[in-house]
């Protein structure tokens, strides 16, 4: 509530100066209150987005490096259905068992895969790429019709020694695009959209 | 200029700034509620889906649009209204203009919101940003809607900054705020004449976009294939419409005003009749308008299209259509054609009608195309529900309480123009007249021959 | 592929609780194994075969599966009965599968009436110890069977193990020949080749939307038909259905009426020449006037036909046109190939069994029999006979005992009076996959019984009415989760075996029927043990399935349907050298569901007519015999004509001496008071009785008249008029037993003085969406039955409409738009 | 390219409404529940409608089904101000869900009312979500959906001809709703290969398409004798 001063008021060309610079001060207050909340907003927002981005952890340490590069053997060997399925599928137990029934090293990883298998529980990998659920995408189409290599969309997850906690390229909308344009393929919605 | 004159003649109109009652306060905290009230509808309405309107399968547009259209029309009442006043230099208008303006920005605020409502993802509205496509009228609908409000913000704020002034001279607090929106005007002469020239420019600037904002609005609907909407004289049909309830809605708001805060030093007898002629004259053109629309429905006999029109005239919707038509035409001619009824509150009721009418003009346009679908689907209904309700009133209550909080700020009548008027205006006019007025006989060749 | 989803939905579901389907959200029940691999299995694909256990009509099904979860349903387009096509209760196949509200193990009433968690162990031992006292105590015949179960396999097993206990107490609940049988001396009702037929009259039934097999029906007489050769319908009714609106004529006559409608048809064709005079002469008995044993003449149906049934007299009974049966009769007599069909209000009234002679009637005047696109008896299937066991002494409570009724009586009131009036006690009751308390007009009697039934077991899988009065109710798989055998639906003219293993495990703690019923018979040891001597349901399959191996009949149906007939054709040639070796042969039918043979030896005259003369009956002797019988009974001496007349007087026939025992009009009964009719329907979307737990069968429940979720009376324009009713106005329908709500849809179309309300809704049972929808007219029919087959009348009862509530502004809209105008 | 289109067989139609449950099975369609369906929120991307005429005084009921007639100059897509509705290079007037931002207008503009709004988030009662389909992903709340001409199944039949070596043949795609048709009336097809079943079908004297009066070029054909 605005009280009128008791006086009458001074001819405004004397009160002028005063005036401003009082009020400059407090709007400059509001600006500084409202900075403040900005700030505030940008820290936790960071916070938020930071948290939503640290990696997954998977229940086995699996080294893409080991199975790549010494044993020389190929995504397909185990990513059973990246060149045939719509999915790629991540190998579980049936796969594994393979060549892990029983240990062929004394690594604390393979232990406790053996264990999965010998109990024929299933290992809780986490994926770590996903499309949203809105989109279609076939690995097949990708892998044995386009001819495009694993590394294209999934980095070089073969020289990873650590597991895979985050992707490695990051895939958006526009990376598909970019690649869609870059080699000629239609960029129709309905080509990925579901 | 000078200020100390203002103190003795004008002072009244700054009392509602300087010495807010207990008026203010109830006000404010019964629309703060209701208000309050709408966004809890909304956030439940953003947390369920849309599914809490009465919205269904074939009507999928309901109140929101409506009220969309119905507010962006009182909108048209003030800037279009004042800019035509001020182009025209018509001497009356000095005391409305401010009051026009304000109506224009604070309705189109609220009419601007409303597609907003009826969003069902709101959180991607932005999307028309992002990912806007021009050809859609809807887009049109908000590049001309944002220029409409840029322009009429401006064109309310720029004739407002001497007022400012004023009150950041006298000390009104809060002081911050005058001394920032007063923008460093002390009145010089330069400053007048920027002044003078700004407040040229918008006003012409303001007409012709004003005239877009209701053609667009009604080419959403025109632009469409639907029975009842597909119209080729929508666009005009629209702005007279928006004029029509627009200058009703200043008339009920001078009424109001004029009665809270005793302006009837300000308000006289000649305003009220002046625009309430305008009123008639638009009540008219508004007939007319609705007269071809419908005429041509009917002749053209159109099966889609007749289908609307009995769903209207004979079907559910009689009631709200025939209620338009008196509402807009026979009450308010009736009415305002004899001085002895053209009254101040005839002229209230009068126009409290136009604004009904004009409402129930947009709910007539809007549901019962969509109610009767081509595709052989039943006829559908349309049922508003609380929710709908429970936010046009919150439109309304914002409506009103922008006022109360306009009122307590700023002056509702321009303080300067007032005093321009006094000063200069009886000279200026009669100088003015002078021109329009035939020569003498004996001068008019001579008058002719020399360039 | 789901998790994801499923969170989000949790997430952005908060305060969704509210919407529509509210209320009936249930804990996750998968198993963990399969909830698992949806989640994070490869998405492998795969498709299977199988067959549709919804209703009776056996259509062949292809369920896609990922990761061994189903996930689509499609019809499957090789098989020979639905050849692709799927009615909307079969596409929600996953919805029943997956529905909430399925009863999750077995339950047992406890003390203060509610049904309680029990095992299945308990249960079995429960049932075996009551069933073991019943026989030792020489009872055994106090125990029955309701089945609903459609399989002759699993009505042969049910058969043995009701044997085994000494019972003859078994009773299908569908609809019984008898007209077929006391016109052509056959007990299994025949085929009808609607593909080979050019023209059908269908006289009251809904034949692409009811009977037995309706998409069978739309498959062959339009789907496997190019444009041009349509099969031609003409339909009789007394609602223009979605299926009467595709025909070329439409007769709409009074209820109670077709079958006059028929004799109308007949009297023309035998006037004009029209009909099959070499076959009449060669095939049938009774059609000119005839001298009997004792030398008396007697009447011919050629007269009776043409001194009773002109077109002006059926006309005016009928309510039509008589003009109208002329042009019938006359392009039924031009068509090449026709057949004769009838169903729904037809076979459900007082006179059902001469409406159905009257059609038949036809079929014989039209030479319809034996002939492609005729009436034929589909080839027997081939399973392994199973050896003889000994029929119990006492005869069985659904056969005909008293002198009510000539033959039959209903299922559902022969228990419930036999209960109630403890003629004929019942000890211990199954019920199994059937809701008689729903769907009977003897519905409350039965509820009755049923509380003084000590034990009732009822086999379902959901919570329905009956299984609510039952003291045991163990959960049976639905038709993905178990072992199917199906077996030729009724009315298709060649013989079809479905036979599939279960697509999915169960995924409540539901056990196969046909595994009860073999665990108890070993529980019980001794003779019932030795009935059953099959370790579980599949090992008696095989048995039976051995027979059909090695008869090198018929073929699996594999690649398409046309591939499939000339691998069909090409096998018969070296049949005795094909499929001998049952493993390969199961293996084979197994997976692919499906064994079918559509080969038809003609001029087997016998299987066709099974009668003392081998020939068609207009004047069925079998009838004959049973009127005097009955009018004989206690005043021996009479003549036969006297006896005759008083026994169709005993039965409250109109007809008098040999018209009684030929097709005749007998004017239907009408019960209680009111000025309409009640004439209940079968939309497609109530097949079956598990359809409406499917929240998608329930949205388009009433997708023909607007009214999804409700249940809806039809009226003509011309009676909601009188009625003062307008198009979606709430009313209660009353008759003198009780009433239910429903809303006004006026048909254009529709007979005056009806009302016609879909079956299937108002169940009152909790325990699936279907709880609390709708209306069942059924529930307030007033008891009326045929005298002749002795089941409950559903056209008799009157009914009364009262205005519960205008349709406001706010409510149902209206159907047709301009209608406001 | 393909220019995909669909024949409608009245005269073989029987209204039996297998198409609308396949489609609902299809396309992951939730029911809405009773209190919903009364307010006429009822889901259906196809719909079987029946249809009343009086011509001499004979009162016949014919029974259409209507699905998205996919035109090729949709009003819908000339009014969405987001492109989340657009007509894709093979014809099909697609909708992206997750641009969509539910004004709400390609359903004002639709003279086939052939859209549906998610009033609510969709609602799946007991395990029902089990059986959702996997290539069709399920909506959520306040978006416009409609049908796609079974477009999943395009893309994967492509790749399986692909993936065999040749290119899409006459019959390879097929929509859910032509599928479960018992009575067969219902083709899809290719409308650019001039020997398809679709486009003969589309040449028949007795083919018309609906409202073709406002210029929309529906690719969905129904045939009917004319009379």
């Amino acid at each position: 509530m605005t009280n009128r001063d008791a006086s009458p008021p001074a001819p405004p060309a004397t009160r002028r100066a005063g005036v401003a610079l009082r009020s400059s001060g407090a709007a400059a207050k509001g600006v500084l209150v409202a900075a403040a909340l900005v700030a505030l907003a940008l820290v936790l927002g960071g916070a938020v987005l930071w948290a939503a981005r640290r990696p997954l952890e998977q229940p086995i340490a699996f080294n893409h490096a080991l199975h790549v590069g010494q044993l020389e053997m190929d995504c397909t060997d185990c990513h059973l259905y990246a060149v045939n399925g719509v999915r790629a599928t991540i190998p579980n137990i049936e796969v594994c068992a393979d060549c892990h029934d029983e240990a062929a090293s004394e690594s604390a990883e393979e232990t406790r895969l053996v264990e999965y298998v010998a109990s024929g529980e299933r290992v809780p990998w986490r994926k770590i790429y996903r499309v949203p659920e809105h989109v279609y995408f076939s690995h097949r189409r990708h892998t044995q019709l386009g001819g495009i290599e694993c590394e294209t969309c999934h980095g070089a997850v073969g020289e990873q020694v650590e597991p895979v906690g985050r992707p490695l390229v990051r895939l958006s909308m526009e990376h598909c695009m970019r690649c869609h344009q870059d080699s000629g393929v239609s960029n129709d919605c309905l080509l990925c959209h579901r | 200029m000078s200020a100390d004159k203002h103190e003795f003649v004008d002072g009244d109109l700054l009392r509602s700034i300087e010495q807010s009652g207990v008026g203010f306060r109830v006000a404010t905290t019964v629309l703060g509620l209701t208000v309050l009230t709408a966004w809890v509808l909304f956030s439940r309405q953003i947390l369920e889906g849309l599914g809490v309107t009465g919205l269904n399968q074939p009507v999928a547009w309901g109140f929101y649009i409506v009220n969309f259209v119905f507010f962006i029309g009182i909108s048209h009442a003030g800037t279009l209204i004042s800019a035509i006043l001020r182009l025209s230099q018509a001497e009356w208008r000095r005391p409305i203009t401010r009051m026009a303006e304000v109506i224009t920005v604070v309705v189109l605020a609220i009419g601007a919101f409303h597609p907003v409502l009826d969003l069902g993802r709101p959180e991607r509205a932005l999307n028309i940003f992002t990912a806007g496509r021009l050809q859609s009228p809807l887009l049109w609908d908000v590049s001309s809607i944002s220029a409409y409000f840029m322009a009429s913000t401006v064109y309310l704020y720029i004739p407002m900054i001497p007022d400012i002034a004023i009150l950041r001279d006298r000390g009104v607090r809060p002081r911050w705020l005058y001394s920032f929106l007063a923008w460093g005007w002390q009145g010089t002469p330069r400053q007048q004449a920027v002044l003078g020239r700004a407040v040229n420019i918008m006003m012409v600037l303001v007409i012709p976009i004003a005239v877009s904002v209701h053609t667009v609005i009604s080419y959403i609907f025109a632009m469409t294939l639907q029975p009842g909407w597909h119209s080729t004289i929508f666009g005009p049909y629209f702005v007279v419409g928006a004029i029509f309830s627009g200058i009703a809605a200043l008339l009920m708001v001078m009424i109001v005003l004029r009665r809270i805060f005793r302006l009837e030093r300000y308000l006289k007898q000649i305003h009220f009749d002046y625009l309430s002629r305008l009123l008639l004259i638009m009540a008219l053109l508004w007939f007319y308008f609705t007269f071809s629309e419908y005429l041509t429905a009917f002749f053209g006999h159109e099966p889609a299209e007749m289908r609307v029109f009995y769903y209207k005239v004979s079907g559910p919707y009689a009631p709200f259509f025939w209620g338009m038509v008196v509402c807009n035409f026979l009450v308010p001619v009736l009415i305002l054609a004899f001085r002895r009824t053209r009254t101040i509150p005839g002229i209230f009721v009068a126009s409290l009608t136009v604004v009904v009418g004009m409402w129930l003009e947009r709910l007539n346009i809007v549901v019962p195309s969509l109610a009767n679908p081509r595709s052989g689907l039943p006829t559908g209904y349309y049922l508003p529900s609380v929710v709908e309700w429970g936010m046009f009133a919150g439109g309304i209550a914002t409506f009103i309480l922008g006022f109360v909080l306009f009122a307590r700020f700023f002056p509702l009548i321009s303080l300067w123009e007032i005093q321009e008027g006094r000063e200069l205006s009886v000279a200026e006019t009669a100088a003015r007249l002078e021109t329009y007025l035939p020569d003498p006989p004996a001068a008019a060749p001579a008058e002719e021959a020399s360039p | 592929m789901i998790l994801p989803r499923r969170d989000l939905l949790k997430m952005l579901g908060v305060g969704a609780g509210a919407v529509g389907l509210g209320g009936c959200r249930q804990a996750w029940s998968v198993p963990d194994r399969l909830v698992e691999l949806a989640l994070r299995g490869p998405g492998l694909e795969s498709q299977v075969q199988t067959i549709c256990g919804l209703c009776a009509g056996g259509c062949g099904l292809t369920v896609r599966l990922v990761d061994g979860l189903p996930v689509g349903i499609r019809g499957n387009p090789h098989h020979p009965l639905n050849r692709g096509g799927l009615c909307p209760v079969g596409l929600a196949g996953l919805e029943v599968l997956y529905a909430p509200g399925r009863l999750q193990g077995p339950l047992r009433r406890q003390a203060g009436g509610e049904h309680g968690a029990t095992t299945w162990e308990e249960a079995l031992d429960e049932i075996a110890t009551r069933l073991t006292a019943l026989t030792a105590a020489g009872q055994g015949d106090r125990v029955a069977f309701l089945s609903g179960e459609p399989s002759e396999l699993f009505h042969d097993l049910a058969r043995r193990f009701l044997h085994g206990l000494g019972s003859a107490n078994l009773s299908r609940l569908d609809d019984a020949g008898l007209a077929h049988e006391l016109t052509q001396g056959i007990a299994r009702a025949p085929g009808y080749d609607l593909g080979g037929a050019d023209l059908v009259v269908s006289f009251g039934l809904d034949l692409y939307e009811d009977g037995p097999t309706p998409i069978h029906a739309t498959a062959a007489m339009i789907g496997s038909r190019p444009t041009e050769q349509l099969g031609a319908l003409i339909q009789v009714g007394t609602r223009v259905s979605p299926s009467a609106s595709k025909a070329e004529i439409f007769a709409l006559v009074r209820p109670g009426t077709l079958g006059a409608f028929a004799l109308g048809i007949a009297h023309t064709l035998v006037r004009e020449g029209g009909y099959d005079r070499a076959f009449v002469a060669e095939h049938t008995f009774g059609f000119d006037d005839w001298t009997d044993e004792d030398g008396r003449e007697r009447l011919g149906f050629r007269r009776l036909l043409l001194e009773r049934y002109y077109p002006d007299r059926v006309a005016a009974l009928c309510g039509c046109d008589p003009a109208l049966i002329v042009r019938v009769a006359r392009r039924l007599a031009a068509a090449a190939a026709p057949v004769a069909v009838a169903g729904g209000d037809a076979v459900r009234g007082t006179n059902a069994t001469w409406t159905q002679m009257a059609v038949q009637a036809l079929n014989a005047l039209t030479g319809a029999f034996d002939r492609p696109g005729g009436v034929v008896m589909p080839p027997p299937i081939p399973l392994t006979p199973l050896a003889a066991l000994p029929a119990p002494p006492a005869p069985s409570l659904f056969a005909a005992a008293g002198d009510e009724t000539a033959f039959g009586v209903d299922p559902v009131e022969a228990l419930a009076a036999g209960v109630l009036d403890g003629t004929r006690p019942v000890e211990l009751l199954i019920v199994l996959d059937t809701n008689p308390v729903f769907s009977s007009p003897a519905g409350d009697r039965l509820r009755e019984a049923l509380a003084r039934i000590p034990t009732v077991v009822a086999l379902a899988s959901f919570m329905d009415e009956t299984a609510a009065a039952a003291e045991l109710v163990l959960p049976t798989p639905t038709f993905l989760e178990r072992w199917q055998g199906a077996t030729t639906p009724r009315g298709v003219a060649f013989s079809t075996l479905g036979l599939a293993p279960p697509v999915v495990e169960p995924l409540t703690d539901a056990r196969h029927p046909g595994d009860v019923l073999l665990e108890l018979g070993r529980r019980l040891g001794g003779e019932a043990a030795a009935a059953l001597p099959w370790s579980d349901y599949p090992a008696y399959l095989k048995q039976r399935i051995e027979g059909l191996a090695l008869s090198g009949q018929g073929s699996v149906v594999t690649g398409s349907f046309e591939e499939s007939w000339i691998q069909f054709l090409e096998e018969r040639g070296w049949r005795f050298l094909g499929r001998k070796e049952i493993e390969s042969f199961w293996r084979t039918l197994t997976q692919e569901s499906s064994w079918w043979n559509p080969v038809r030896s003609r001029g087997d005259w016998g299987r066709l007519f099974a009668t003392a003369s081998g020939r068609y009956e207009f004047f069925s002797r079998r009838l004959e015999a049973r009127l005097v019988e009955l009018g004989a009974a206690g005043e021996g001496g009479a003549s036969a004509a006297e006896a005759l007349a008083r026994g169709s007087a005993r039965l409250g026939l109109e007809a008098e001496g040999d018209e009684a025992c030929m097709p005749h009009h007998e004017p239907e009964a009408a019960r209680g008071e009111g000025e309409l009719t009640l004439l209940p329907f079968r939309p497609i979307t109530a097949r079956g009785s598990l359809g409406v737990t499917s929240p998608m069968v329930l949205e388009m429940f009433g997708y023909t008249a607007f009214s999804p979720w409700q249940t809806w009376a039809e009226l003509a324009a011309e009676t909601a008029h009188e009625l003062d009713l307008g198009d979606g106005d709430e009313v209660r329908v009353e008759s003198d037993r009780g009433h239910f709500a429903a809303v006004v849809r006026i048909h254009p179309a529709a007979a005056a003085g009806t009302v016609h309300v879909p079956l299937g809704l108002g169940h009152e049972a909790p325990g699936s969406l279907a709880a609390g929808i709708g209306a069942n007219p059924v529930g307030i029919m007033l008891a009326a039955r045929d005298p002749l087959s002795g089941r409950l009348s559903r056209t008799a009862t009157r009914v009364r409409l009262a205005l519960v509530k205008r349709r406001s502004r706010g409510g149902p809209p209206p159907r047709h738009g301009g209608s406001e105008a | 390219m393909s220019r995909w289109g669909m024949a409608i067989d009245l005269d073989r139609c029987t209204g039996c409404g297998s198409c609308m449950a396949a489609c609902h099975q299809e396309n992951n369609l939730t029911a809405v529940g009773p209190s919903e369906a009364a307010l006429d929120r009822v889901f259906h991307w196809l719909r079987v409608l029946p249809e009343v005429s009086e011509a001499h005084a004979e009162v016949t009921v014919t029974y259409t089904p209507q699905l998205c007639v996919q035109c090729d100059k949709p009003p819908c897509v000339r009014v969405c101000p987001v492109h989340a509705t657009y007509l894709s290079d093979e014809g099909i007037v697609a909708q992206i869900y997750a641009r969509c931002i539910g004004c709400r207008y390609c359903m004002a503009a639709c003279p086939y009312n052939a859209k549906v709004f998610n009033w609510y988030e969709p609602q799946w009662p007991g395990q029902l979500q089990a059986k959702a389909n996997p290539d069709v992903s399920l909506r959520y709340k306040g978006v416009v959906e409609k049908c796609t001409f079974c477009h999943h199944r395009v893309l994967k039949a492509r790749e399986d001809a692909a993936l065999a070596g040749r290119g899409l043949r006459d019959g390879d795609v097929s929509t859910a709703c032509e599928d479960s048709c018992p009575a067969k009336a219902i083709v899809f097809g290719d409308l650019d290969d001039p020997a398809s079943r679709v486009s003969r079908l589309a040449r028949s004297p007795r083919a018309s398409r609906h409202h073709e009066d406002l210029g929309t070029e529906p690719k969905v054909y129904h045939l009917a004798r004319k009379e």
